[in-house]
């Protein structure tokens, strides 16, 4: 079966789509299904695992085995499954809600864990399922239906929760950027750990522009740091301007006047401390820092949680052999009754 | 298997049954002492029950009321169904242990004391004025005051330990004691000792030296002028294994597994009683058993529904309040349909209540505690041993009617031990699991017609790609579906699946008079306490029948007709009354409730009580 | 205060009530267009009933048949109880709104028809062959096809908006024409307008120029030969608004607060249909209210839990998914004993189920849903407005007798409207109570012998400091105890606490017959159906009565008296028997159900029907 | 009541501790007593929260206002607590399991919004109460109850997990070191927003020597580096080791042989970015680095959430006036039935 080949239409299925019109997940969708072709892996080798929210409906449109559980828990489902079959590939679809309010806590423990899953959080900054209540990745001041006066809370920074949490893969993607968007979703089947993808997504009933300020056409090239392994931080729209390193911190500078690429910071997704990754994942909070784009950190010397898990059952039973029921049963002292 | 020895005594009195309890700080090693001398007793051919009972969780400060840990076993040359109401012997370690146990002690009973443990500082421990030991107050009972510390540390003087070591070794001074007291072999405690101390042979020696110590003192000493035979019972022939219920759980799962041909899942998370269970199947790894210790108790059971689509023999185990946590997703494996077994272990409560006690109020929750129309089996187990069966029938039932099923166990069973007869592998039914590989005309909810199950259909399997999840489905396709008539079909559906299971469970036969003047309704650990009263009340000439439902949803098919040939139906629950709720609902019998809710089981002689009450 | 309008019309009838339902697309403002149509009814004077029906969470592609959405209101000159089981008029938007509605619209029913959503691809979305304008499938009915999108453009051509915008209206042109059915003012909706497009005026304008282009357009032309007048009901004197149970239960909540003169704390987690209560209750900072969006249930009903303890009347909202995950610290707050009132706004299931529909059947989960013996008062609201009045009830029985009330309502309730009388401030009871300072003989269990509450001592006051958990507690001290007759008397001393609650429920009084063939015994939103059902059956001639529960746990004194007066007892719920369970299990009567589970309410003659099968 | 003066006995309960003789628990306890009556604030204005394992028995020894609540949820609770009443001292105890495993989601969502409390994380490596299985913070290969052939969990960094959520205050506080502790409770005491204090337990019994590796007298001083703000990063004995700063990186160097003081990384707990802190939090990770106690960081400019929440009202009322109960209900159109 490796050598089936797919096109896109091979993983979209007869359901009609119920997203709004206009919404960023259907260009979510669109990438996911035209890289899963690209990956070599018999269709029914992939699981779909999401929770619930308009993101969660992911599994409903992919044609491959899909699970739409309950709210916040499709990472423990998708431990569950992984654990059962590592031979899987199992990607989870998640809200910024989903997998970062409710199912907080079950994120953070499956990539401690270094789970072979991938991860798709796509972050609208909004409840949209539940029609417009402010999110832990909403803005403060946030006015929303259950905020009518501002929303209050300091958000979270999904790739610094996912890096507090010992990830070896975060990286985030753009719906409005496609190509771009193809790239980290390739980038995630490739890696082998926990893969923790950000996908800034547009839900433009309850939260139109949630991104516009950074990712509109005009202001992208200013307000975004696209990264690439090896290569130095450069961005603006005439690729003007850079990140230096001065002390432990990160300063913006021009290009020009003596400031050359050389000067730049030089990005290195492999850098073993992830110290260096959430550096990068906070030069969001600042202000007239870009955002950055692209794989943060793609670290993948860990072993995976469910091989592990396959590995020590083997080796005990390479040990004492596969176990035996009526041993079992006779276990510890026994005796006769005539 | 069993040996016996030789022992010069003074008067040998042979008896039906005795109950010993040993009480002492949950430092003194209670729990072990009691283990070994139920072990014993079991290889010599004794039935038994036995009741541990420790202290919350937290350590209490040594010599404290609540540090006391006891432990207490019943052993009879006869059927022994509960540990006993009161106490033949008692060996109280401290004041504490005194304070708590005595109560329960038999008038003239014996009852042997530790007295190098009730200095001015101990007594005020355990918040006594005085002394017991020369107040009197101990004058009812045949009172042994032993200097056990001393006497250990005597017999262990040439071992060259520390104190504290020598001092950990008196608990079984007073095990050879008791085995002097009853006529019982030391040979099975010297293996255990051997083993457990496999890597330090001298602590072994140790325990061993202070062991016969004990019981060369007995021999020794005029103070003791009988000791007690209790013959081997007459079980049904068989292996026997001495188990306790959350053993017999473990591997009543590993044996479905095994049957089943399925890898066995159990996600699971920390929480007393439950723990054992975790414990216990984490080290079965070489029957290629998987254990996941998650987060919390959501993402255990989580975890195990995701196994479980993925065709695993799954299961979760917890306790109450864990329990309670796991109900969203609980109502998820039953709008999926996919197999899965849930064990409460149940314990004292409400919210975190009494971890270490035993209670069966769950029942309610176990039926009723999810959001909308839910139903799935309940099944009960009634003994320890019967854990292991009640297990394999769980998972039997989850797999072949894809539904989640949910065992109730208590922390009476869990913890408590009796002999079991060991099957043989033939012995247990292979459980037929057939995975959904035809593509050809493949609907993810079409049903068996018998059993209303849907196909099981594992990812990884070429051709069946299909989209399950807790939105409510359209029948056959399984898609999602928000039609009025749709869904009242699917909750009937639901309903009826779990109704059908009724065809397969056994009609159930009363204990004793088959109708009469009262019947007995019970589930779960009552099982042992209504049986023993169940005997004396007939032995009386009471016309008294007893009825132990090990399949709480559905009920048998025939448990309406057995109630209406009682004149009083009494039901016997640890909890306010929940299967009496349910069966006067059911079946609109005023059925009477015997509640007790005190973290501990039935004495025998309440249940005898209340049926001599409404018999009036 | 209402206005009427003198329209030149060909005929007008008058009518005891009449039944609209406004169907479309979801981006088709249904709901506003039904909402206005119900106020001004409501403002008119007429007694009414709504019923919003609108897909699933998620936003359907336009123009299909999941994505419609529709929004019905029963008006009439008399009391009105139901929504109406069957249509009088029905406004379809679009193909696929046709085909969902037409089922319920009375043969020789009205029926307007946007003409212009009728294209080959509007067909194509509604899953139609061919169009039903055109195969003579609509003769049954009185059909008005109109250009309802051309007609609105042509309006509004005017006023420089784009076609999108200008196409927003058309609801407002279908408004209109129904205002001139029904012979209604429009000024109450031109202020609505003013209001809402404060800031753009010209949108104000748009939909007040296409509304009555509508009511030109039926004047205008010969189509409409009729028009209707339904005369102002005669309710009891009073002033009247018209409100949502969603509403009335913030609002109640908020009364109960400034009544008690306690803070208001809310903390929830958002979940369909129960959001709006934390929308509402966010927007009335100017009452204190706190409203904490929690990260999930469990975080929302512990923060409430924490704010409970420290001295605020603190409520969690929820649906049946969020309350399952609720149980355990729900239990935490019965053993603490803290007032807190938990509402969980019904939904279908289980599981995520049918979000946006109506169901009942979280009556078992809020009964029995914890772990252990967990009880505590539930109560239900029947009608939209009702749900005031048990916001504050519950708020009141919370804090007199320190224990967690749970609420019970439902979709149905939370979106449908109903004309309220607007209490005065002074009819609602002042909540008395007092937080203890006193620390002379201080105990945090100490009883009140009366209710048995304890006394409510919040952090911050000097002299009490004290220590509460989950953990059984001692009686009077509230130390950790493990005494197990001690915990017996807990566990019957919260028991008792919240049974004793029965002295302050008034007895039922059944509605109709005081005795007969058939009581109905109905709770929550089935009450106006059953109402309607009961009128209807004694018109008959059938000795019928009704009695509808709001305090669900503990039941009112007399109930079991009262169901003796009865031939039979038929219990009609939205679920497969859950009261009916309760009531068979306490008052062994053989009371029948009548189940319904479609995510929508009972129609008035299903339920006739069953008791005309009942009487036989 | 301001001028009270207390002492360590007003502090202590009648209620016998019962945690096991010798367990590092005690230690926190007398240190914990013996601060709170330094602080000038009336005992009745504290509150002690927790969840559930040994160390959440700890408000029972408190003489103050105390909440043993349910597993994981302290955080919960005590926000709900001090969104009723900001005037409160809220305090948390929690240990490894309830405050990471069943809590976590709760403890980075209390970090996030800044809640004005102080969460002390027992951390012994292991779950205490339950007697004896391994945490999500204990080691690879951990043979306890649970994992009999050793766990296969990679174990979160607490710090770095706070500093993830955004965590404005966090610091480390050992057992058996008393003046320092009781030094870190001053200062977790002294920071007004959410303070995030883990402190390494002994459980002599489930997991002995859970921190002998580092914390043993013998081999604290080389073990272990103790922050201080403006100082240099200096450890050892001889205080003749120090951590430099290679490029993003930390390196561990010995003084002398030209290497100064001054060539050291210097101590900077304001440091606005968290990146800071979080490199330092990732030294124990590293072979051959000590591990950081003292506060890694204390910025205390975020305002509180619950100052933030009582604001907010404050605020509307001041605008619309106290809310008006007759015009509530009468709210929207009325009309009059006579
Ligand atoms: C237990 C539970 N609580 C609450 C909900 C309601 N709910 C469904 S989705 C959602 C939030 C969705 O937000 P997000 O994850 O950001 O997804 P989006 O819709 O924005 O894609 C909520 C609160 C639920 N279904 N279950
Ligand atoms: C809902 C629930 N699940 C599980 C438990 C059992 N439980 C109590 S404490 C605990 C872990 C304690 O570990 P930790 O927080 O590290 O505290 P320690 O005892 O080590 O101080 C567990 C699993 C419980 N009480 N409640
Ligand atoms: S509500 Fe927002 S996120 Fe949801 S489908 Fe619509 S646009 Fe997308
Ligand atoms: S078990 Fe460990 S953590 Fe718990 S009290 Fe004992 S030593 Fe302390
Ligand atoms: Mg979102
Ligand atoms: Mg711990």
């Amino acid at each position: 079966m490796n050598a089936t080949v797919y096109t896109r239409k091979d993983f979209q299925t007869d359901q009609e789509v119920r997203w709004c019109p206009g919404c960023g997940d259907y260009a979510i969708l669109a990438a996911v299904q035209s890289v899963f072709p690209e990956l070599g892996i018999p269709k029914e080798k992939f699981v779909v695992v999401s929770g619930i929210g308009c993101s969660s409906r992911f599994p409903y449109y992919m044609n491959t085995y899909g699970f739409h559980s309950i709210h916040g828990r499709a990472p423990a489902v998708a431990t569950g499954i992984k654990l059962a079959n590592p031979e899987l590939e199992v990607w989870v679809a998640t809200g910024d809600g989903d997998g970062l309010s409710i199912g907080g806590n079950h994120t953070i423990h499956m990539l401690r864990r270094n789970v072979g899953l991938k991860v798709l959080l796509f972050n609208n900054r909004i409840y949209g399922l539940t029609k417009g209540q402010y999110s832990p990745t909403s803005e403060v001041g946030k006015k929303a239906k259950s905020t009518p006066y501002g929303s209050v809370d300091r958000p979270f920074h999904p790739l610094s929760v996912a890096l507090g949490a010992e990830a070896g893969f975060v990286a985030r993607g753009v719906d409005v950027m496609q190509p771009h968007l193809k790239g980290v979703l390739r980038r995630a089947a490739a890696h082998r750990g926990s893969a923790f993808l950000e996908i800034l997504q547009n839900c433009n009933i309850f939260n139109d522009g949630a991104w516009e300020a950074i990712v509109e056409k005009e202001v992208r090239d200013d307000r975004l740091i696209a990264l690439e392994h090896g290569q130095p931080l450069v961005f603006g729209k005439n690729r003007d301007k850079g990140i230096r390193l001065n002390g432990l911190a990160l300063e913006v500078v021009s290009l020009g006047n003596g400031v050359t690429e050389a000067d730049l910071l030089v990005h290195d997704e492999k850098n073993p401390n992830p110290a260096y990754a959430f550096l990068l994942s906070r030069m969001e909070t600042e202000p007239g820092f870009p955002t950055p784009i692209g794989v943060l950190r793609a670290v993948d010397d860990a072993p995976r949680y469910e091989d592990l898990v396959a590995n020590q059952i083997a080796q005990v039973q390479a040990k004492k052999g596969a176990g035996d029921l009526a041993g079992l049963l006779h276990e510890g002292d026994v005796w006769e009754v005539k | 298997m069993a040996t016996t020895i030789e022992a010069p005594y003074r008067r040998k009195e042979t008896l039906e049954s005795a109950v010993i309890r040993f009480a002492g700080d949950s430092g003194d090693g209670m729990q072990i002492t009691g283990s070994q001398f139920t072990n014993t007793s079991a290889l010599f051919g004794n039935d038994l029950a036995t009741f541990p009972d420790f202290p919350a969780e937290i350590r209490a400060p040594a010599g404290t009321l609540p540090g006391v840990s006891g432990f207490q076993v019943h052993f009879g040359a006869s059927d022994v169904h509960t540990p006993g109401d009161a106490v033949d012997a008692l060996i109280a370690m401290n004041p504490a242990a005194l304070k708590v146990n005595l109560g329960d002690l038999k008038p003239n009973g014996l009852l042997i004391v530790n007295t190098d443990n009730f200095k001015e500082q101990d007594l005020k421990k355990a918040k006594l004025e005085k002394s017991p030991l020369e107040d009197h107050s101990l004058d009812a009972y045949r009172l042994f005051p032993v200097e056990l510390t001393r006497l250990t540390r005597a017999a262990l003087k040439d071992l060259g330990l520390d104190a504290k070591s020598m001092d950990r070794c008196k608990n079984f001074f007073a095990l050879g004691m008791c085995y002097w007291l009853y006529n019982r072999s030391m040979e099975p405690t010297y293996r255990w000792l051997d083993d457990k101390f496999k890597g330090k042979p001298v602590l072994a020696e140790a325990n061993k030296l202070a062991m016969k110590a004990g019981y060369a003192y007995c021999e020794a000493t005029e103070q003791f002028q009988t000791s007690y035979e209790i013959p081997p019972a007459k079980l049904s022939p068989g292996t026997y294994r001495n188990i306790s219920g959350n053993t017999a759980l473990a591997i009543g799962f590993i044996a479905a597994a095994q049957r089943s041909g399925l890898r066995l899942f159990q996600g699971s998370y920390p929480i007393t009683p439950a723990s054992d269970v975790l414990h216990e199947l984490s080290a079965y790894k070489q029957f290629g058993v998987t254990t996941f210790q998650a987060e919390d108790e959501i993402a255990a059971v989580c975890a195990a529904i995701g196994a479980a689509y993925a065709g695993q023999l799954a299961i979760t185990t917890t306790s109450g309040p864990g329990m309670a946590l796991k109900m969203e997703a609980i109502g998820l494996a039953v709008m999926t349909e996919l197999p899965l077994v849930i064990c409460d272990i149940q314990r004292g409560g409400p919210s975190t209540g009494l971890p270490t006690k035993t209670e069966q109020a769950d029942l309610f929750q176990a039926l009723f505690g999810r959001n909308s129309e839910a139903p799935l089996p309940v099944l009960a187990a009634s003994t320890p041993g019967d854990c292991f069966w009640i297990a394999f029938e769980a998972a039997r039932l989850a797999v072949k009617h894809m539904v989640p099923v949910i065992v109730l166990t208590d922390g009476y069973l869990a913890n408590g031990a009796e002999p079991w007869r060991v099957p043989t592998v033939d012995e247990l039914p292979k459980i037929d699991v057939s995975f959904r590989t035809d593509p050809a005309d493949f609907l993810p909810y079409e049903r068996d017609p018998k059993t209303l199950a849907r196909p099981w259909a594992i990812p990884g399997t070429p051709g069946l790609e299909h989209r399950i999840g807790g939105i409510e489905k359209q029948e056959r396709t399984g898609n999602v579906n928000y039609e009025p008539a749709n869904h009242e079909r699917m909750v009937k559906t639901r309903a009826e699946k779990v109704a059908r299971i009724a065809d397969e469970i056994p009609d159930v036969v009363p204990a004793g008079d088959p109708d009469g003047d009262v019947l007995l309704v019970g589930w779960g650990s009552t099982y042992g306490s209504i049986t023993a009263a169940l005997r004396a009340l007939r032995a009386r000439g009471r016309r008294v029948g007893h009825v132990h439902l090990r399949h709480l949803n559905p009920l048998p098919k025939n448990l309406g007709e057995v109630l209406r040939r009682y004149r009083r139906v009494v039901v016997p629950e640890m909890n306010l009354g929940q299967l009496l709720m349910v069966l006067r609902a059911k079946y609109l019998v005023d059925a009477i409730g015997l509640n007790k809710v005190q973290g501990k089981p039935f004495r025998q002689d309440e249940i005898e009580q209340k049926v001599e009450e409404v018999l009036g």
